[in-house]
């Protein structure tokens, strides 16, 4: 091959480097490990992560421990959609393309917008691109989030509102939901969007249609971040006002992944289709007429309009949607709603037997689909520390996100958590908190009164 | 049936909302197992959803065969050349979906205790180390969830960096020759974007460089750059480019997307950059998954460190003289904050560390060799043969991973456009390489073949282009109809844009 | 380029050894880390290899793709409809593979201690009760590789049985429409093949039977049946022939292979049968692996059991009070001995356990409910189509799981043999039914759609195999000619027989 | 449907079984459960054995504890391989059909012989079917059976030739090797033929060459048993006079599985090529002159031949050969060497290892390869337990198999097992030798002492 080239070996080709700048000692990185110890080397570094499968895990936030059914791994492990990249030459990348739009359908489906892109890196950047979107539909530069927004989400949505300059307001919680109050009077004619989330952080389903009335009248943006595990119980975004929902994607068909990745999807009205962000599958035909799909609306797009456009998103999460879409369609039109009702009977019954546990209540009593807040009596970390001995993680404590609730605990359910696991979270949790307060006794007395409520 | 017609041609696409039948269904659920209450007791029925989302109602076999079949219709690394320029198509390692999966990774949940996921976090740590070492930068976050998360990263740092010094700067700058990710996050980061020119080596033109500088050098944010370039080019005035920028008291920028052409040859601190992204489903082996994911940390200098993003991966020594331990940093108040939720892309972080393991820094040294090898050599094979006069490259000189090619005497003397080249490639089996861009390049073609290909894959492709060129002089029509055996042959993009249809319409 | 020509047929096969280099590979090894010797110091000289096998020298990208691009080459369920008669192509759930690939299942070594393998035995134990149930035979063994070992594994039990008794019994009886394993097992056995005729029912020939019973009673070791029989219809005769035969002292045996039309609706054991073997990659969903792995489990009545093979997974209670433990019986003095290496294909057992809890009791009702109701639709469409005429069933009844046409009108009226019609399906993306068995019927097909096929698909068959016909009375040519679209099309199997050539040639 | 069919219930069409066989209940079995659930609950069997991820596995007798590199599974898991069935139909069928071509080849090769099917059950079955060619092509019945062959092999054997009816002479090993003397005597002229394995199962390479010499002077035909991974440094039994070479496919690329699925390799003589059990595929043309494979040589087969095929098998175990040849590709003609090379020294390591340790002596002084022979002072069911609480399996017991070496212990080695684990294997058998001798501290005066050797 040096031959054809025509130098006599390949550091003749990295002459171009300047000598000085070449590196002139190898890299201090370990030498090359065969297969077998790359494998024990990660197997014992994974070894050392209480995961999923070692504790019983009530933590959400977020991220949810679902049942990934094995025909997403099955599929999205076949070379054909593990291995391409984003589909530029249609012709070859049907199988990707058509996807997308399946996926597109769904998600359109589920929130009851009818444009949906392909999807975007995660969530909480969403709402950030959201906010991007806005500003351009709107030219103004201000947005009104709800304190009911994930915390990531309020806190990457600052980070980017520093870049393209816009200013954010928050309004605050009255009995675990919204203000509606305070929101009304923080939105204003400058205002180009309303950040809610439903169910919130906090797990309360938002009167959303109510809440948006004042981005209604000021001519804002109406943005709603939502689990798409709920929306087949909870009325669409769509049907509530929202121009704009998103959301994180992991409950459909991601792993945890320690937080990624995942995806974010991303849906909007008719008419903000050419400010999107991210890929858009869209159907078409080749010169036979034969029916195809296509990366549409390109023009809105880096790779076309540079610094003119919608947003700077290139490679996404294709293979996160894919396995989102494998797992809507595993889960079907009526499994999808009846899971949704499987999470919020579960978690009415994880909250009611929580309430009854001594040194426990409830954080608010606003309704919620499958994830509530509860106050503890006693050192929150404390008493998580106690029940991961026991092979539980009892929640997401709400401390430093929410200094108002240093007592906070966030609990989620996921069809994987039976109600033995939350007779056993109870249990445990009194425990830890009873011997957190140094009255094991009173506990246990209490205890058997409680089994009634069980 | 018609011969002419390939079976999977003949099989008309169908999505699965077409395959829905009332009543089928895959997934079962047990019944709660708990005392239920009506869902309206539980949530106002002002707030319930009237009717379910119409989703496909099909059982597990069809569900099955549908996207197996369709996977399909995807042309995929794991079975042709794949040289798309700027995309570093490197075989993906199926060890490292193996640990990838391991449920310590996999059903790890991102709010776990750091106590409780001291696995998890020294593997960001060590591949923190890693990178900062291969990059010459000692700083690094692995936030980011791809490149151009990187850049916005990269360009809130240098606003933070400099309006902690007390300055508000507007302009970045970068090369007619950059990626279209790097100007659109300089406007969503509320910069305005300077075009530099570029000399006839394929370099930015100092000339020009120096002007836009002079103009108003108080101004001047960042540069930023690809090295090498995407013309595949190594910049030799990279010092002094690095020497007017800071001069001016602007951040350097550099797009770590063509790291894999310089891996433990050559580092971009050592040449003068502030901040790096990284792609590591480029160099570092990430499967590209049909568009992502992917993720695109970012290494800095001591200068910018203070504001990388919130949390950060910290390593603790133990005062007890016990091991060190792993914690997240979520104290820093210089902070540009958070860019997005949690910690990363960590399944991505575990499939790139595992190939840094399995490579090693001389193995990591070896494959950039091994890619600037490749890309010579059929660079060369194309020079030799028609491709020489038709498809000639763009700057004649050694290129580094890749190179560009200037299909323009082949349109203007067989009235073949680089699409069209491209199209026929198709039917020969190949993913064409990158098509128009850079910009810069007119009919613009860039070849990457990475160092995971073998001489046979690169021969095949030089037999190809020159068997289409040779085609071309006799009949040009056969590659502008051109592909014929595709799943579907060439499609109407314009439509899918003026009436676009991009959802299925479901009663 | 022919046009003509598919893109796959275009790619010639090439194989593996003939895209290997000298000097490439994909595995490394660390070094040993011990103090190493020459290799002659720790084996004799002449007991080493001069040279290497020659393996071919090939990456891993290339040994991916060369796999992949091959995998492509088939046909399989999860793309398209099966109906292959006899072979239960149902769909194979994915998770069954998820849970045999679990490390307490997957890397389990044959040999642990029972003590430390609880709940390896426990399953196997849970899948013995789970067979037992549903063939109405008490006494389980797992051991039998395949249908075929199990029906040896019969043979071998019945001639233990006749020998505790004093009796050296000699031929077996099997109707001629029995699989060609039973007579293969019946030789490997011992024992001489009685064929026995079969009626206008499509059942056993009762006065056949009577008469070659009565030949000599005193020899007729057993009577191998399957019911449903291999035309897919129950002997309704069945009581009967049990009690002939046991009146001669004879077994009879289950050839199982057809328990997909039965299960939860009729047991073997109930219609008189002492042994059955199962076949778990048909009836429980074992995916069939182009030809394996499987697993052949024999259910067997109380005086059988003494005779069943070492070692056997038995369950023991606690003497103090604890739960009860499963242990591996090695000292069973009657039995017939090992059958195999250690306990069995349990890779195969998970599965299949897996797919018994999936469904249930009912749901395995339920499911041959369907296959029952499937194939008696398709069996309706087709004759109500051309193939009523060309086609017909070659016994005229309700049929189980399976039916049998006779191709024998199509030939003499069209010139179509079955293999014609079965190539052309190809062309149609359909895997034809099992061609030219049972012997009994000329030009015999033989489809069974399962439980887990849509009625869509079934049309789509039927719809075919009517265009099919139709188009053949026009021009018969097109399907001699068939298949036209496949990878190859038709092959010189004579030729591969003639003169084998069954290696690469390699230098 | 119903409709089509002409009746009005799918029970019409069960009415054709005798209602007296119809059941008349339910099965007794329990109801259908969720995808999560069965998950859980196999889940839950798993978590009760200890596998080789728990434990330190130096057990091997036939089964080994190898890495199967990530693409095995990744190409294995693929539904084109995985959901077809035996490739009745060629045209259709040209993956697996080359596959087996290119397994054949490779089989070939490892053992020098030129003829391999593709694949059988697995090795001891094997073993019975090459009874069964013998026969055959003998015209005898009578099997001389080296002591060293696999129990399970010999009692395969045994089982299989009460019904083929043939008889079966043991001959016994000296100083771990199979007894020269007394083979030669025990061959005959009605000898169909020898069955030697080598290395044998106490790990001795046995001289095969010599030992066949008095199965070619009777005319009988010489079997050997052999370990694949064992072939890229010891002499092929095609160069050691063998007419059929055959064994235990699993550690080619196939998991452990508790014992199976995995395969049985089988390779002899082109003489024999038309005695064949199994499969074979051979290399054709399609009318258009295309290269392609088929099954070859069905006229042997049961579905052809009936009562006189040469062997009943019909479903194998193409997917375990699949495993077998991507393992193969993947260690290539130097790795599978290497690889040979690596186990021969880390066995010899071992060996010397243990053999310095307290209560530990060497079975036989015979070369070994892989897998090697101790006696302990000690009892060894106790010791083994000792060992598994210390998370080592220590090897292979031999007493219930071999009662002339109750106190016997087989312990084999592979790639996975590092000198770090083999000198812990040496502590750990040691210690629990001591224990079980009540003399913990004369080992641990002794352990230091033998720092040298280690
Ligand atoms: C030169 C260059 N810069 C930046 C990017 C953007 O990286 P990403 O797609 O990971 O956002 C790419 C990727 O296509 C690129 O090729
Ligand atoms: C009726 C019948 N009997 C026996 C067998 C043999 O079973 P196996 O292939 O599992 O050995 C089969 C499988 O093809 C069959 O269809």
């Amino acid at each position: 091959m040096l031959g054809a080239i025509g130098v006599d070996t390949t550091d003749e080709l990295f002459e171009q480097i300047p000598q000085p700048l070449r590196l002139d000692r190898p890299l201090a990185l370990p030498d090359g490990l065969s297969e077998a110890e790359v494998f024990e080397r990660l197997a014992g570094l994974a070894g050392r992560n209480a995961d999923a499968e070692q504790q019983v895990c009530f933590v959400g936030a977020g991220m949810y421990d679902h049942y990934v059914p094995a025909i997403v791994d099955a599929i999205t492990s076949r070379s054909e959609f593990l291995t391409p990249y984003t589909p530029y030459q249609p012709e070859i990348s049907q199988g990707g393309l058509q996807v997308m739009f399946e996926f597109q359908t769904a998600m359109s489906e589920l929130t009851g917008l009818p444009v949906s892109n392909a999807g975007l890196y995660e969530g909480p950047s969403s709402v950030a691109s959201a906010g991007y979107l806005a500003m351009g539909a709107t030219k103004r530069r201000r947005f009104v989030v709800s304190r009911g927004l994930h915390p990531h989400s309020r806190e990457t949505l600052a980070t980017y509102s520093v870049g393209y300059g816009a200013e954010v307001v928050e309004v605050g919680l009255e009995g675990g939901m919204t203000d509606a109050g305070a929101l009304a009077e923080a939105v204003d004619g400058e205002t180009a969007a309303v950040f809610l989330q439903s169910p919130n952080f906090l797990g309360a389903v938002e009167d959303v249609e109510a809440l948006g009335a004042a981005a209604k009248e000021h001519g804002a943006l109406l943005v709603v971040a939502c689990d798409p595990m709920t929306l087949g119980i909870l009325k669409p975004p769509g049907e509530c006002g929202a121009d704009i929902a998103l959301g994180e994607g992991q409950p459909l068909g991601n792993r945890l992944d320690f937080g990624g990745p995942s995806f974010g999807f991303f849906c909007a009205t008719q008419e903000q289709i050419r400010r999107m962000p991210g890929r858009i599958a869209g159907e078409t035909e080749d010169v036979d007429g034969r029916r195809g799909f296509v990366l549409a609306l390109q023009t809105r797009e880096q790779h076309i309009r540079r610094e003119k456009a919608t947003n700077n998103i290139c490679t996404a999460q294709a293979l996160n949607a894919l396995a989102a879409m494998v797992h809507l369609a595993w889960l079907g039109r009526h499994g999808f709603r009846e899971l949704g009702e499987l999470l919020a009977q579960r978690t009415a019954y994880a909250r009611e037997r929580l309430a009854g546990v001594e040194g426990v209540e409830l954080l608010h009593e606003a309704p919620v689909a499958r994830e509530f807040a509860v106050r503890l009596h006693a050192p929150v970390a404390a008493v998580l520390d106690r029940c991961a001995e026991r092979g539980i993680a009892a929640g997401y404590p709400l401390g430093r996100e929410y200094p108002e609730y240093g007592d906070g605990l966030l609990v989620a359910i996921t069809e994987r958590r039976s109600r033995e696991q939350i007779d056993e979270l109870a249990d445990t949790l009194g425990a830890a908190i009873a011997a957190e307060r140094g009255d094991l006794l009173a506990y246990e007395a209490n205890k058997s009164s409680q089994e009634g409520v069980a | 049936m018609s011969l002419t017609e390939t079976p999977m041609q003949r099989e008309r696409a169908q999505t699965i909302y077409e395959k829905s039948k009332p009543g089928r269904r895959a997934a079962v659920f047990p019944d709660a197992g708990v005392p239920e209450k009506p869902l309206q007791e539980l949530i106002p029925s002002n707030l319930l959803r009237a009717e379910p989302p119409r989703l496909p109602e099909i059982a597990e076999p069809e569900i099955v065969r549908h996207y197996n079949r369709l996977s399909r219709r995807n042309f995929d690394l794991d079975s042709g050349f794949y040289p798309l320029g700027s995309c570093t198509m490197k075989h993906n390692p199926r060890l490292n979906e193996r640990v990838a999966a391991l449920p310590g990774h996999a059903r790890l949940h991102p709010a776990q205790d750091p106590r409780r996921a001291q696995g998890a976090l020294e593997l960001m740590w060590l591949l923190q180390q890693s990178l900062g070492e291969i990059c010459g930068l000692p700083h690094v976050s692995l936030q980011p969830s791809a490149g151009s998360h990187g850049e916005l990263a990269g360009l809130l740092l240098t606003r933070a960096y400099h309006a902690d010094r007390g300055e508000e700067r507007t302009k970045v700058l970068a090369p007619d020759t950059s990626h279209g990710t790097n100007p659109a996050s300089v406007t969503m980061a509320g910069y305005e974007v300077v075009k530099v020119a570029t000399n006839e080596r394929g370099g930015v033109e100092m000339d020009d460089l120096r002007a836009k500088i002079d103009e108003d050098p108080g101004a001047v944010a960042c540069l930023m750059l690809t090295n090498p370039n995407t013309l595949g080019l190594f910049d030799e005035n990279i010092a002094e480019i690095a020497a007017l920028i800071h001069a001016a008291g602007g951040t350097l920028y550099y797009d770590g997307a063509n790291l894999n052409a310089v891996m433990g040859h050559s580092r971009p601190g050592d040449m003068g950059f502030d901040i790096v992204h990284v792609n590591l489903h480029k160099s570092f082996s990430q499967p590209h998954g049909g568009g992502g994911p992917g993720a695109g940390p970012i290494a800095v200098s001591d200068r910018i460190e203070p504001f990388l993003p919130r949390p950060q991966v910290v390593r603790r020594e133990s005062d007890n003289g016990g091991g060190p331990s792993y914690d997240l940093d979520h104290e820093r108040p210089q902070s540009i904050g958070r860019l997005r939720g949690f910690q990363g892309n960590f399944g991505v972080f575990v499939r790139s560390y595992a190939y840094i393991l399995s490579l090693g820094g001389d193995g990591l040294a070896e494959a950039s060799e091994t890619a600037v090898l490749n890309a010579n050599y059929l660079k060369a094979r194309l020079a030799a043969g028609r491709a020489g006069e038709r498809l000639p490259v763009a700057f004649d000189r050694h290129c580094m991973h890749e190179f560009v090619l200037s299909g323009k005497p082949m349109k203007q003397e067989l009235g073949l456009a680089t699409l069209d080249l491209a199209k026929r490639l198709l039917d020969f089996g190949f993913h064409p390489p990158t098509v128009y861009f850079p910009l810069l390049v007119e009919e613009a073609l860039m070849v990457e073949p990475t160092e995971t290909e073998t001489k046979e894959s690169l021969d095949a492709f030089a037999d190809a282009v020159e068997q289409i060129l040779a085609e071309a002089e006799s009949d040009p029509e056969i590659a502008k109809q051109a592909p014929y055996t595709t799943p579907v042959r060439r499609l109407d993009e314009v439509k899918a844009t003026r009436r676009p249809v991009v959802r299925q319409a479901l009663e």
